[in-house]
């Protein structure tokens, strides 16, 4: 197919854009920076678009082109290509990055204008581009892994944009720093892969994963845990979550690019790309599960007592992610997908609205000193409760239809333990957010008086209402009721189509052939069972709708009908606190983990270093000059006692002998 | 001869050099760069040459010598040598460009160095024990006196440590080396000490095996230098002058990784895989201990040398790997790690010329005050820390790769090596580049000149160039590679050693020289 | 009634000619004013002479005297190196002595008379002939220690050497008189047999006789613990004198001592390589530890001249054909590098003015680029460096040893020369890395500069191409 | 007839009160005849053991000895000498300028 061999324009385009503006930035001045720097995301959007058109021509059940540039790494029979890969599923991750990245790009040239190092900022952010796109398009796991480091790089750089700030050096630091935890993880399961598999091209090892990989075995389930452990460091998930609110150090709109579109729903791409491999492990899948949940939950129950604008919509986003991989965790990666691409949209809004409103009030982020904003911002407020209302999951928003289609499979696929965590989720939700709302845009204003609140101009507005109108209607995507309708899952279905039963056989064939005989029927009963119950699925809608609501009020209660309250209630209150320091984890962390190496490693320098090793060097050095000091002592000068030692010596000898 | 050429024209320039007079320093730095350039892009017409298809020695060139020993003039290059040799040159002229601002005798400057590049380039091209040791020893004496005279304030200690410390491993391995001579004397019948043909032929028994191994191994560890034998190497690097930093980490410890492949492996095939465990669990060691310590360190030079040790013991964990990855890893990651550290060596003598510190405490901020230099401050940390599309990834990963292979454990220890490298990097990066301006010095700090970029530039490029498409690089390889595999592992249980080069490498191979005899 | 033995007087050439000029010299030196370099002259054509004449046998080994002289390889190589270093030492002793005021005609011919008592040392294989030799030059060598007549430091190294020397000589001879006694001959070939055929009166005497040997040699060739002389006359004797000292007697009695233990008492190697090896380890260690300390240059290189005592022991214990080469070898090269040390040891003293001290050396390097750069090499080459032909010595010997399994002994004997670098770089430190303390005022004296030259290319030739030499020094 | 090993008792009881001489006196001309002592009980055994082999070796190397030992005398004494016009002692315990 010829349109493929466009493929490499995509990630081209930024990387040229980052280039120019980061070499010739300061000399061609802003406007032009801004032209090159959205010209590049735009670019990769249209050509997008056409391989998109051109997907929809692909003949069924060939494979999907993948485009290999040249030979990037080779060592004996490893042999890694930098190659590009076009398929439904990249191709989507590839419409939000590109998308949501030109509409972010235009965004910031009205935010970032006054800064002095503009250039720098659009050439970070292109670079971030052209990473982001390099994961989601190689067709390798090393390809990917440029993509993962580098937008962890970018995501590093762009934290620290204000680098005179210690607070944005720091955040910076420890974002990449727990980003390469995960990154370790992620090393060693790309090992394992190769010595399984012996290559890392996925369409092979996907393909090969069912007959090569043992069901539920020691292999699977440490490459798919080592994968996940990888995915929660970029996504942010428990335990490896704690960079992602100190990121919003970082300028607002990459907070809305990185951290909360593209970068950090990475994670999720990785699982659902390797869904293959995730398929194999079922204990694994428990876990993601779990964690995914737990996420979802913990996250929420942080949000709803932050007071830094940003960082509420942080730890909102921690939980949404939460909610993707509780998905994957039961198996329903088009649903995690499906979420995601909503998610990019209401969140990325809310992120771009959160940034209007500190524009307009001179970087004031404290939700307490505002108050009754909606005069001064009438669209950012229009937009803002738009995607609030989509996250909160209200019929018939976007969010609506991915987090209840989530929903209604933790029941089926899963148990009901991950469908209340992710009920329970939705409610504190819908709480927080509409918390945020109220206390921003209404209610008796707080502004400090020098401040003049005041919207933000054009470039800065535009992309908000695209992005609201997506968030509104993005749940066409997927309608859930009847499986036609569907459009998302029908697309992704050839790439996570995946045979169970045949997966089965082969892993009892191996365990035979290595002596052991186990069953998996019951395994595979378990799977077939579940089938689509449409009038359930509605039940649980209403229901859900019905917590969201539930949650809505309540907000309303608190910060409408008695202000005063939360006050009342949450003092002396030790929960509160907990809650409100996010349960001192940062804390505890740097008390357990931090301190300690760094003790350790001045002790091994100062003690083990300097005294022990080198210490036995000079030691030995030591010892021979005290030898030689003997040694001369014996020259006295005295004829007597030369003779003397002639004589001694000679009595010596004849002993020996 | 044109190898015999390449390798003592530094020398032959030096003696001329002798001539110039000492108040025409400008002719004495431009003739030192003239011949240090020539030389190196001469040695390009080595790489032009190389036929990648062989594991043989190319270049060869073999006189007796002494014949009464059964000594001979042997030289060669074959896969692992040959970069290594354009490396050297390289960073002669490189080092030789970074030191035009030396101030007190300049022409003995130049001098040292120009001879110390022929000792160099000597040790990796000599084919016969008696040359070789001749060469490793005698670039001892340019390196002693460039750290002891033209040094810091603990110069002559750092000097006289490296010398002492160098001196007494090879000198072990000197014994070494006599008794294989005549035991292969009495085994073979001939008293030589070609290194080709003992290799070949020689066959000891385990025991044998293990002390000589142990004889070379404490030379070559020193030289690396590997986990307890490291502590020379701060201090060197720390009194050293900014080009002498740069040699000693780009190509002096690597004669010593150079040393495990040429002999410990071959000469030694039981012995190695007797050790492995051990060697292996000093390598690991080294490179959490090194970035450990790294992290700690309150000097440039120390922080970045400490942070040598851990990257080479990443090289020495891919040599005794004992596959095709790792091997290949180790001697891509023998280049990268010239010429980043190298490189970082280059930014540090910048800022230390400007400022007369090190402390990384007394910078911060420097990033808005110079930011050319902050860029390629940065790429060079970067490619430090292993950053996939920059140079240190592919060899790092090639490495852990090929230990993963085969011992699981000490992959996974590590490859933990990565993040601490993140630490200790990014952690005085920020300390050195961001925050803002406390030391008011440092706001009147002038940003690169010319000269200096002249010398960064061809780095840089490297970085990138062997981050992206290495193929040129790691070609030269396989061959040798192959060839030393078949050599280490014993006959039976080849198989097991690697579970898939074994197999189909050859294959691979043909494909990989049939795609690079088109690409170059 | 005593058998006349035959007389081969072509076989003794080298002595009669030497013994000739010497006294020519003697001669001379009552006509000839105060200017000497006349005798220099005569001397030197008499040293050139010999070296010649040595050769007038060549069909070696010949024995002659009744089997207690003989003109082997071993015999001829050690002539040609006592003849160069008796002419170095003279070259080296023109100006000095000028210098210094010494203007004793005696000076030449009793190096010349030390010379012939070193051939006969060298090639004669009879107790009584070596106890002669040794004689002659030891009598020669007290006279010269002391023949700065004007100063203390001479006169009480004279002494302390002197009445050392007797001791010893009265062990030595001791020793002698027991071994004669007990195999009832003082023909070294004859006590062989006699000792291998078991027909000796005592054993125990033997061994005793064998020890108090070692005693006796192990004096003149400076080993722990008989080197107790050496760093004091070493510094006390006028510096030509040192350097000869330390080349050419010591020379001579390795000579004789590697004759008397390989030829003499073969059987009994089981006995004596074992002190041998105790002498040469503890030899090698406080040769190199004393020098650590030292901060007088002249002192600092006799204390490495103790520790190469000890390497060159090794030679003798390794007793095989290898062993004597390397010992020829090692001894010519020794003679390079130590005159070249001390000339410019010499060169950087003046009137009134020794220095002496390693402080007088700093910044030398940068003063006078050249002559710091050859003492480098001399040191460097003395610690054994590649590729210097200190190198190549250390090397033949370590050889040696090892190929009759002296492992341990050669590691020890590697450590030792890793710790001898610690101060030969001291030294070069001075040179190179200190600061200059006054200006230097170096008078390059040709002739001293002609010797150093010589060293220089010998040291570097020998050491890039000892093929040839190599080829001649073995059998 | 008196046995060999009493001369060789004798000889080596004159070399031993020889050697302690040298060890245990001050004075250089003394300790100098110690060693002439030694020299002397040298001689003793040579002429004894010449005596018992019946053969002349051993006095030829005897009368070698004399004249050495004649040799050392005069060249001993001129060095004392020597040294006394510069220092005048002959008290060994003085002389030790160069030490360590």
């Amino acid at each position: 197919m010829s349109f493929v061999n466009l493929a490499f324009l995509v990630p081209l385009f930024p990387l040229i854009g980052s280039i120019i503006n980061g070499f010739f930035g300061l000399k061609i001045g802003k406007d032009r920076v801004s032209w090159v720097a959205c010209a590049g995301p735009v670019l990769s959007f249209v050509v997008t678009l056409i391989l998109l058109v051109s997907i929809f021509f692909h003949p069924e059940g060939t494979p999907y082109p993948e485009q290999s540039l040249f030979t990037w790494i080779s060592a004996g029979d490893f042999v890694v290509d930098f190659g590009l890969q076009i398929d439904p599923l990249s191709l989507v991750m590839m419409m939000v990055v590109t998308g949501v990245g030109s509409i972010i790009h235009i965004y910031s040239i009205g935010y970032m204008y006054k800064e002095y190092s503009y250039y720098r900022y659009f050439a970070y952010l292109n670079l971030f581009l052209f990473s982001m796109l390099l994961l989601v398009m190689g067709n390798n796991f090393l390809v990917m892994f440029i993509g993962w480091e580098g937008v962890g790089l970018c995501s590093y750089f762009l934290i620290g944009y204000y680098f005179e700030k210690k607070s944005a050096c720091d955040a910076g630091v420890k974002a990449f720093i727990v980003n390469r935890i995960g990154d370790f993880a992620f090393l060693l399961a790309i090992f394992g892969i190769f010595k399984m598999f012996g290559t890392l091209d996925f369409s092979t090892v996907m393909a090969a994963a069912p007959t090569t990989l043992i069901y539920d075995s020691e292999a699977a389930t440490l490459i798919t845990l080592a994968l996940f452990i990888g995915a929660t460091g970029k996504s942010a998930q428990i335990p490896l979550y704690t960079w992602l609110p100190d990121a919003m150090e970082g300028p607002t709109p990459v907070s809305a690019l990185i951290h909360a579109a593209t970068m950090v729903t990475a994670g999720v791409y990785m699982v659902v790309r390797c869904s293959a491999l995730f398929n194999m492990a079922p204990l694994t899948m428990m876990i993601i599960a779990l964690v995914g949940g737990g996420t979802a939950l913990f996250a929420a129950t942080i949000g709803t007592c932050q007071y830094d604008i940003k960082r509420v919509l942080a730890y909102s986003t921690i939980s949404q992610i939460g909610y993707m991989f509780l998905a994957c965790g039961v198996g329903a990666y088009t649903a995690a997908i499906f979420h995601l691409v909503t998610h990019a949209f209401f969140k990325a809004c809310l992120f771009l609205g959160a940034g209007s409103i500190i524009h307009g009030m001179n970087n004031e982020q404290d939700i307490r000193k505002m108050g009754g904003l909606k005069d001064h911002f009438p669209i950012t407020y229009v937009t803002f409760v738009i995607s609030t209302i989509a996250i909160a999951g209200i019929f018939p928003f976007s969010g609506f239809f991915s987090k209840d289609e989530i929903l209604y499979h933790a029941l089926m696929d899963g148990n009901v333990i991950y469908w209340g965590m992710g009920i329970s989720g939705a409610f504190i939700t819908a709480f927080y957010m509409f918390r945020l709302v109220f206390m921003t845009f209404h209610g008796p204003s707080h502004v400090d008086p020098q401040v003049h609140p005041h919207e933000s101009p054009m470039a800065m507005t535009l992309p908000l209402i695209i992005l609201a109108f997506l968030a509104l209607i993005g749940g066409l995507l997927g309608i859930p009721l009847f499986h036609g309708w569907h459009l998302l899952h029908n697309f992704l279905a050839p790439v996570l189509a995946f045979d169970l039963e045949t997966a089965l056989h082969a892993s009892e064939r191996m365990l035979a052939e290595h002596g052991h005989h186990t069953s998996f029927a019951e395994v595979l009963h378990q799977a077939q069972r579940t089938s689509h119950n449409i009038w359930l699925e509605i039940t649980l809608m209403l229901f859900s709708i019905g917590v969201a609501l539930a949650g809505i009020a309540t907000a309303w209660f608190f910060y409408i009908k008695k202000p005063e309250l939360p006050g009342k209630l949450s003092k002396g209150q030790w929960g509160f606190d907990l809650v409100q320091n996010k349960y001192y984890i940062d804390e505890l962390i740097d008390e357990a983990l931090v301190k300690p190496i760094v003790k350790g490693s001045d002790l091994l320098w100062r003690q083990a270093d300097a005294r022990g090793v080198d210490g036995v060097v000079n030691g030995v050095a030591q010892t021979i000059s005290l030898f030689s000091k003997i040694a001369r002592s014996f020259q006295s000068g005295f004829v007597r006692n030369y003779a003397m030692f002639m004589v001694v010596g000679f009595i010596i000898l004849l002993i020996l002998i | 001869m044109f190898l015999t050429f390449l390798t003592f024209l530094p020398l032959i320039g030096a003696i001329f050099l002798a001539f110039i007079p000492k108040h025409e320093e400008d002719a004495i730095k431009q003739t030192a760069l003239a011949i240090a350039v020539a030389d190196f892009l001469l040695s390009l017409q080595l790489y032009a040459d190389f036929d990648t298809t062989t594991a043989a020695m190319q270049f060869t060139m073999d006189v007796p010598w002494i014949e009464a020993w059964g000594i001979s003039y042997h030289v060669g290059l074959d896969g692992i040598s040959l970069l290594l040799y354009i490396m050297t040159t390289m960073l002669t002229a490189i080092a030789i460009l970074a030191s035009f601002g030396i101030k007190k005798h300049i022409k003995e400057f130049m001098m040292a160095m120009l001879a110390l590049s022929t000792g160099m380039l000597g040790v990796f091209i000599s084919l016969d024990f008696f040359l070789f040791y001749m060469f490793w020893e005698f670039q001892l004496i340019p390196m002693y006196l460039i750290i002891g005279v033209w040094g810091g304030q603990r110069r002559i200690y750092a000097a006289v440590k490296f010398f002492l410390y160098t001196a007494v491993g090879s000198l072990l391995m000197l014994v070494a080396i006599i008794w294989i001579y005549f035991h292969f004397h009495k085994t073979v019948g001939v008293f030589t000490t070609d290194i080709m043909l003992i290799t070949q032929q020689i066959n000891l028994d385990m025991l044998q095996q293990k002390w000589l191994f142990c004889a070379f191994f404490l030379a070559f560890a020193i030289k690396v230098p590997m986990f307890p034998f490291h502590t020379w190497l701060p201090d060197a690097h720390v009194e050293a002058p900014t080009a002498g930093s740069v040699i000693l980490a780009g190509v002096l410890l690597k004669m010593g990784t150079y040393g495990f492949l040429r002999f410990n492996l071959p000469l030694f095939p039981l012995a190695s895989v007797e050790f492995l465990p051990y060697v292996c669990g000093l390598a690991v060691i080294g490179i959490i201990y090194g970035a450990l310590v790294a992290m700690m360190q309150e000097d440039l030079k120390k922080l970045v040398a400490y942070s040598s040790v851990s990257h080479l013991g990443f090289i020495v964990l891919g040599i005794f790997a004992f596959n095709h990855y790792g091997l290949q890893g180790a001697l891509l990651q023998n280049l990268n790690h010239g010429i980043t550290t190298g490189a970082l060596f280059l930014l540090v003598g910048m800022i230390y010329d400007r400022r007369h510190t090190r402390l990384i405490a007394e910078f911060g901020g420097l990033a808005k005050v110079i930011p050319v230099f902050t860029v390629c401050f940065m790429i060079m940390t970067l490619s430090s820390i292993g950053l996939p599309g920059t140079n240190g990834f592919v060899g790092e990963f090639l490495i852990l790769l090929g230990i993963f292979q085969n011992h699981m454990g000490f992959a996974i220890v590590a490859t933990g090596g990565i993040i601490f490298a993140a630490c200790y990097m990014l952690w005085m990066f920020q300390r050195v580049m961001f925050l803002e301006i406390k030391n008011p010095e440092n706001e009147k700090l002038t940003d690169m000149t010319p000269r200096e970029l002249c010398t960064i530039i061809p780095l840089i490029i490297l970085v990138f160039w062997i981050g992206f498409y290495p193929k040129p690089f790691t070609k030269t390889f396989d061959a040798s590679i192959q060839h030393l595999i078949t050599q280490v592992t014993p006959k039976d249980h080849q198989g097991s050693q690697e579970p898939h080069a074994s197999a189909n490498t050859d294959v691979k191979l043909a494909q990989a020289d049939a795609g690079s005899s088109g690409s170059h | 009634m005593i058998p006349a033995p035959e007389i081969d007087l072509v076989s003794l050439a080298p002595v009669l000619v030497l013994s000739v000029f010497t006294m020519l010299v003697l001669l001379m030196d009552l006509f000839i004013g105060k200017n000497k370099s006349g005798l220099v002259f005569i001397s030197l054509t008499g040293l050139l002479l010999t070296a010649v004449s040595s050769f007038a046998k060549t069909d070696w080994p010949v024995r002659s005297f009744g089997g207690s002289y003989v003109v082997d390889h071993l015999s001829v190589f050690f002539t040609m190196v006592f003849c160069i270093s008796s002419a170095l030492a003279i070259l080296i002793s023109i100006e000095y002595n000028r210098r210094e005021k010494i203007r004793v005609g005696e000076y030449y011919s009793l190096i010349l008379f030390c010379t012939v008592g070193m051939i006969i040392l060298a090639s004669s294989t009879d107790l009584i002939m070596i106890f002669l030799g040794i004689e002659i030059v030891s009598l020669c060598l007290y006279v010269l220690a002391g023949i700065r007549r004007g100063d203390v430091r001479s006169s009480e190294a004279a002494l302390k050497y002197f009445l050392l020397g007797a001791f010893a000589t009265g062990f030595l001879l001791y020793g002698m008189a027991l071994l004669y006694g007990t195999t009832g001959t003082t023909k070294l070939a004859g006590i062989a047999e006699a000792i291998s055929s078991g027909q000796m009166s005592s054993q125990p005497l033997v061994l005793m006789g064998m020890v108090l040997l070692v005693l006796g040699f192990g004096f003149k060739v400076a080993a722990v613990p008989f080197h107790m002389w050496t760093p004091d006359v070493y510094q006390g004797a006028p510096t030509p004198v040192t350097a000869f000292m330390a080349v050419g007697p010591k020379a001579a009695a390795f000579a004789a001592f590697f004759r008397v233990f390989t030829e003499a008492m073969p059987e009994l190697a089981s006995s004596w390589d074992m002190i041998l090896s105790i002498i040469a380890v503890i030899t090698m260690f406080v040769g190199n530890l004393g020098a650590i300390v030292q901060t007088n240059i002249k002192r600092l290189l006799a204390y490495s001249s103790i520790s190469h005592a000890g390497y060159l022991l090794i030679a003798i214990i390794a007793r095989n054909s290898l062993g004597g080469s390397a010992l020829v070898f090692y001894m010519l090269v020794y003679t390079f590098m130590i005159f070249g040390a001390f000339g410019i040891v010499i060169l950087i003293g003046r009137e009134g003015k020794e220095n002496l001290e390693l402080e007088d050396y700093s910044g030398l390097g940068f003063q006078s680029p050249l002559l710091a750069l050859s003492m480098s090499i001399f040191l460097l080459s003395l610690g054994g460096l590649p590729p210097l032909a200190g190198f190549i010595a250390k090397f033949y010997i370590f050889q040696a040893a090892l190929n009759e399994g002296y492992v341990i002994l050669v590691v020890l004997a590697v450590l030792n020369s890793a710790i001898s670098f610690y101060y030969y770089l001291r030294v070069i430190v001075y040179m190179y890395m200190k600061e200059p303390q006054g200006e230097f005022q170096i008078t390059l004296t040709p002739i001293t500069l002609l010797v150093i030259v010589i060293s220089v290319l010998v040291t570097v030739e020998l050491g890039l191409f000892p093929g040839p030499v190599l080829s001649l020094a073995q059998p | 007839m008196v046995p060999l090993t009493h001369y060789l008792i004798l000889s080596a009881t004159l070399f031993s009160i020889g050697v302690l001489g040298v060890l245990v006196r001050r004075n250089a001309i003394v300790v100098f005849m110690c060693i002439e002592i030694m020299l002397n009980a040298v001689n003793i055994t040579l002429i004894a053991f010449d005596r018992y082999l019946n053969q002349h070796d051993g006095q030829i190397f005897s009368f070698m000895v004399i004249c050495v030992a004649g040799a050392e005398v005069s060249v001993g004494l001129a060095i004392v000498i020597a040294l006394f016009r510069n220092k005048p002692t002959v008290n060994l315990d003085e002389l030790n300028l160069m030490k360590w």
